[in-house]
């Protein structure tokens, strides 16, 4: 019933549970790369003195890079696991970040 | 993550799922900055009470986790809005 | 409708689901922190020899002073958050412990 | 943790799902504590089989660990209580 | 209603959530050993530099008896705990993996 | 795990959780296999670019990471059915 303004993708009122957990699925595996993100690039880049609170330029520059090379390292897997047919593994396609 | 295609009943389950999710990621992000700073900060148990040097590891600990969360934050989108672009996924 | 004997703050029979959530999300809280706590003191004051199954008393000392700490830390955070204005990222007040 | 503001119906849901998070954590416990005796006490792998002295040192583990967390878990409680009494928190 | 072919034990068509719950559990219980055992036994056998893509002989030999290890160890943590009354803890009996 | 006392509606309903949390090890085992083959292999940030040396390193790493997996998960099967047989347990 297209004259609510929906369009054809978009199924009637009620709530596509499927849909809905896949997108949650996907939500809560970008939470937890990011947060290994964090917690790598911290033990990568950022000293443990403590003697200031703020980011010095080395450590800035330090995790500039060190998120650039997890993403390049996100993607070799990613291909890897795509090669050996990592579809079998869960039926999906493999998550592109 | 592409919300788009959902129908508006859907994004408003996503959106109450997202809030819950938020407030847990604060809460677990609060936890692992009490536990990060105490671990790098307090090494010395012949004293219960906290040193004016160890309160200002944890400050400073604190302070520079956040900046530093919030610059991989930065960082992560640009590299996940460029990701998109270049595969063509909405 | 106080006839039928309910205290303002205390809804009809059903179940407030987001209040019991709330309590839910507490309790996650409070067991991920003290595990952590029970985590980072054992790395603090046990040895890892294991030559006998009790606490010695260096080790039980040490223990409470670890747990003192952490607590200290623990309020010491809670305030540096909520000055920062740490209610945005959250909509509710830090949780104490 | 409050549980007098909530009616009847909620506290007998609580319950359940303390229940429950209860079992969850004794497996987790329980893992936890196979790995970290298993990482603490065994670095010999020319044989399979559990020598005496690593016996030994997984039982005396397993048995540390428990009562530091217990008292790690009666420390706790005395924080909790003595903080929301501070507070004035019921 | 023998006559549709059920054993004694199973109720009528419905699902019993309690019963599924504890599956459940129980799945994640393994998934979580199992992880375990993965991580360790990779920290314990596997060697980092990372030179080839293959486990050599000395890495298999090493995760076979990993394994074994962990298996003998998991089994003497049970016992204990058992013997302290681990029932009391989760009101079942100890998780026989 | 023993499904064989479900009943068949049962069944179907372990059947859907069992595959949700296929796919979510899945996701988590791909995000651990990335941060720790991150971790082995980069440890130098002057440059922004994977060099070849560390390319090399990470799918080398992927590719044992996932052997010794299959391997632990060979053993660990054996072991789970002898732990059985030898209790009974169905």
């Amino acid at each position: 019933m297209s004259f609510l303004g929906r369009g054809s993708s978009t199924p009637a009122g009620g709530v596509n549970h499927e849909r809905v957990d896949m997108a949650v699925q996907e939500l809560d595996m970008i939470t937890d790369i990011f947060n290994k993100l964090v917690s790598s690039c911290h033990t990568k880049c950022i000293g443990t003195r403590y003697a200031e609170g703020d980011l010095n330029k080395g450590e800035s520059v330090c995790v500039d890079r060190c998120v650039a090379k997890f993403f390049e390292v996100n993607k070799k897997v990613g291909e890897k696991l795509q090669s050996m047919g990592g579809a079998a593994a869960g039926g999906g396609g493999l998550p592109s970040l | 993550m592409d919300l788009s295609q959902m129908n508006s009943a859907e994004q408003a389950h996503m959106s109450k799922i997202i809030e819950k999710k938020q407030m847990q990621d604060f809460m677990r992000m609060y936890s692992n900055l009490v536990d990060r700073c105490f671990n790098a900060c307090c090494n010395d148990f012949t004293s219960k009470a906290l040193s004016g040097k160890e309160e200002q590891c944890v400050l400073n600990c604190a302070d520079k986790f956040l900046k530093h969360s919030e610059r991989v934050g930065a960082r992560f989108a640009e590299h996940n809005a460029d990701a998109m672009s270049a595969t063509g996924q909405k």
